[in-house]
């Protein structure tokens, strides 16, 4: 049975990675605090409370993945632009043209969406890897999902959860880096030694869909 | 640290409300959004549309700047918070009078991105010409070799002031943008922070400070300094902004424009006295100073804090720095 | 509340010393003291010469609006204190154009003396003609029926500005000062306080108030007001000073200029929602608004709390309001 | 032996006076906090503190207890010109003025004095007895020391004990009474139950300068 996750599905894994994004921002913004300015939190709170609305008329998108994703990422933007907000934003508009019209997902379409949101990602925002950005944890993320697709009896779980633990270690990793671009690189030398808050978000979100998924694979 | 507010989620659009009904002669709002602020008499056929942006609690910066011989356009953000692509476009296509359109602002991460994409969806769905220019002189938050890093602050003043100029002479797209870098590459910024303010919607300080300590180098959104030390005297303060500001770019023997700004709450009475022990520091160097702006530039609400921005002078940048200019924030008689 | 300083004992004159330097071309001191500064083109001949004074930490008020249009003269204070006879006297002599001169200032008692001793010695001395007004105008300090007794606040920059007007207009004494009387008799202010402020040779708060309070009525130097409560909205606190306002002068059905001022810490977006909110409730009395004027006119260093002044306009006040002044700290072109 | 002061009694009995008030400037603010700004402990060792300056050169005014208390009241409005600080420079000035020429004063002479003060200070302040202001401690004052002008024996302290009791009295009286005028009118109703801080100023002067007469007495 090939990894696959349909319209409803995907509605209802955003829905959860929604609510533990928003239930994580005390932890962001204290991440954010340290390196940055602190907004992380409340980026994240007002991005998915956007996301949710969104959700909430699925109805309205033919259930075209492609289109679902691309207002979800608008609406992110929309409600937080900063710069996380404009990044996930684009990750998610960029990620969901890279599956205009299917009404569902197989493995290969998974990280090929991803993909295409990290390029997109890149292009914007003009970080490289070792940066000390999310990017540190998105794409380890993906190589460990891409390298998944040739697994045995791979679920969607299994997918998302290598997604999870590379992106968590690549969050982790960061640490000893020092922040080379955008505000947390004001703090120079002295950004080693913390996390970066937008890799962390990354693990988190990516968690929190290997977590829900579990629920669609036991079905 | 108290707040005279109502709900806080609608800060900004109820202080913009208040803003436009007050200056309904020189400001309006475009595409029925408040947070899009323009000229009242936008767009100018011919004249290049200067648009600027970012978080709202600085005023003046940024709207504040909106007026005759400055910016045409700002989109405004939620308190220290970026604006949408969508309102930037809004108000790049509000200004837009066939010659071009000029994005300046600081170089806040939030803001770099969503104009990039506010300039792209122009130019793609209305065919504007878009050039940015990103404002980068706080010579605290990264070192010479990184200085493209660096955020803005109330250097952009300078920058409005002179591009704001030079469009309003009917230069092309090309010339304003060349005078808005001109400018900038002649500005430094530094600034120091006694107590920090409080956003609204978070209702807690940004950070803290002890009771007798200070910040040099601090950020306008408390982005953290080069060192934080006990309180120093005024003069002390002003030693180290300077020092640092000519570390950076050699002022002596010229002539220069500064701007002692107040972060908010610290007053005029002060700004006065940093400026007094600024002349005697300029002495020693035979730098001479042409026209100080000595007040509420570049605010944090009720951040408490000074900084010092200084522009160096050639006979073109004297020459823009004179031109009338009129907001309601912001009036420039002709000088003497 | 921390300052940026050096010994408190020289902050007015270090403050007084940098103001100078920094607008040679619109100030000058005169008597060679610092705390007497007077428009740099003084005396003028033939215009009455407006002085005022008071105590220094509430700039603008009162020396940032000497200047055209505007006061001629003003004699400058400790924090918070009065200046002595002879700066008054200095200044008086100063500005005399041969015109006579008029003292414009606050309903302070060592203010009152001190000009009533200076204004004798002027005249015995040098025979200068001088005429008093004082400004009286916050309802919070005294009933309408000991009205006289009020102390004068932010509305006496409405006083300075129509008897500035005219007096440029080279009006006599005598109708310079009805003009300072008939701004006045239609001027009426009240504030809130939010937070103290720190006298520098004090060096601690001159009142407190609770974490969640704030004090309806408040002076500018702390002076108790009518009721302390917890802190209110924007939206509740303008009602209560509209009312208080209003039940002491009646607005209805007339047009007005407002001005919405902070005390210092209080930034301009919180005015601007206060601005909001007036309107909306002038809506109800027909009360329409001309020029509004929304900023830090007179403040208390780094008090957060903001105050409303209305003056019932005519067509006379309304002619001299709109003509131009200009003083290194308010700028006032032709309107429209 | 009739009651007298002399100029070399009368700089030594101001520099008492002025180091007492001094050392009361702080329950002079506490006071002036209450009813006013609570600068009247600031004005006082402003104004006293130049007063000591005059004195230090009490040789330069040809021993004319006249020309000292005019220049001390001259030095006292310049370096503290509050209400207080303009009223008792008005009080020594024209006080100075009842003297001038003379190099010691009898008793007549210095309530006269007293009284050419008062009668100023009414002028410049316009206040009324009764409106609880500094008035309604120094004119009990001078009824009090009027009264021992007749008395047998009478010393010097006596006159000024007199004096400063009655002052005090005064003071206290200030508690009951609504401030009419100045800083403290604009308390209202809630200025009652509180001393005049200038009436208490007033008869602290007094009691310092009964107390230090006591030395020339005994001498
Ligand atoms: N240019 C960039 N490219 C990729 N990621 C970035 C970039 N700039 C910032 N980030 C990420 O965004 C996170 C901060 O997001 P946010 O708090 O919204 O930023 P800000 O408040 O500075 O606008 C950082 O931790 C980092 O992971
Ligand atoms: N008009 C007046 N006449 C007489 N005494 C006055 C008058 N006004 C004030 N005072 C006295 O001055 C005292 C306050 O002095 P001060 O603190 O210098 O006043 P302020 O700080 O208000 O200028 C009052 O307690 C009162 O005794
Ligand atoms: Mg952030
Ligand atoms: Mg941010
Ligand atoms: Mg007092
Ligand atoms: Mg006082």
């Amino acid at each position: 049975m090939a990894v696959k996750i349909t319209y409803v599905q995907t509605v209802d894994l955003l829905g959860g990675v929604a609510d533990a994004m928003i239930a994580s921002k005390d932890e962001l913004t204290t991440l954010d605090a340290a390196l940055g300015d602190g907004d992380l939190g409340r980026t994240v709170d007002r991005g998915f409370t956007a996301i949710k609305t969104t959700l909430a008329s699925a109805d309205e998108f033919d259930s075209d993945l492609g289109k679902l994703l691309f207002k979800a990422g608008k609406t992110f933007a929309d409600a937080a632009a900063s710069s996380f907000g404009a990044l996930l934003g684009t990750a998610f508009m960029k990620g969901g043209m890279a599956l205009k019209g299917s009404a569902e997902a197989d493995g290969l379409a998974i990280v090929t969406a991803l993909q295409t949101a990290l390029d997109a990602l890149m292009e914007r925002g003009k970080a490289k890897l070792g940066d000390k950005t999310m990017l540190d944890a998105l794409y380890p993320a993906i190589e460990a999902m891409r390298t998944q697709l040739s697994a045995d009896d791979l679920t969607l779980t299994a997918l998302l959860r290598a997604g999870a633990d590379a992106a968590e270690a690549g969050a982790q990793q960061t640490q000893n880096m020092q922040s080379q671009i955008g505000r947390a690189s004001w703090q120079g030398e002295r950004s080693v030694g913390h996390i970066d808050p937008g890799a962390r978000a990354v693990a988190l979100m990516l968690d929190a869909a290997a977590r829900h998924s579990q629920t669609f694979d036991a079905a | 640290m108290k707040k005279i507010l109502n709900n806080p989620e609608n800060y900004v659009p109820e202080l913009l409300e208040g803003l436009l009904a007050a200056h309904p002669d020189r400001l309006k709002s475009a595409a029925g959004d408040v947070h899009c602020i323009v000229r009242a008499d936008s767009p100018i056929e011919g004249k290049v549309g200067i648009v600027t942006g970012g978080g709202s609690g600085h005023l003046p910066v940024f709207l504040g700047y909106v007026g005759r011989g400055l910016l045409d356009g700002c989109a405004v953000g939620d308190v220290f918070a970026s604006p949408t692509i969508d309102q930037m476009y809004n108000v790049t296509k509000a200004v837009h009078g066939g010659a071009g359109v000029l994005h300046l602002f600081g170089n806040y991460g939030g803001d770099v991105m969503n104009f990039a994409a506010a300039a792209d969806q122009a130019n793609m769905e209305d065919d504007i010409q878009v050039e940015t220019v990103l404002v980068a002189e706080d010579v605290a938050s990264a070192p010479p070799d990184k200085a493209a890093n660096r955020r803005g602050v109330a250097g952009m003043i300078y920058a409005f002031k002179i591009a704001g100029a030079r469009a309003e002479e009917k230069a092309s797209l090309a010339e304003v943008k060349a005078a808005a870098e001109h400018a900038l590459a002649n500005t430094r910024s530094m600034g120091v922070a006694l107590t920090p303010c409080i956003v609204p919607q978070v209702g807690k300080p940004t950070f803290t400070l002890g009771e007798g300590e200070m910040e040099i180098g601090m950020g306008i959104h408390g982005e953290p300094g080069t060192a934080r030390t006990p309180l120093q005297t005024a003069d002390d303060i002003v030693d180290q902004l300077i020092e640092k500001l000519m570390g950076d770019m050699d002022l002596s023997n010229s002539e220069i424009t500064i701007m002692i700004n107040s972060l908010g709450a610290t007053p005029l009475e002060e700004l006065y006295i940093m400026y007094r022990h600024a002349l005697e520091v300029f002495k020693s160097s035979n730098t001479t100073v042409y026209r100080p702006y000595i007040g509420r530039f570049a605010t944090s609400m009720e951040m408490t804090g000074a900084s010092i921005t200084v522009m160096k002078l050639d006979a073109e940048l004297k020459r823009l720095l004179d031109q009338p200019a009129n907001s309601p924030f912001f009036e420039h008689t002709q000088y003497a």
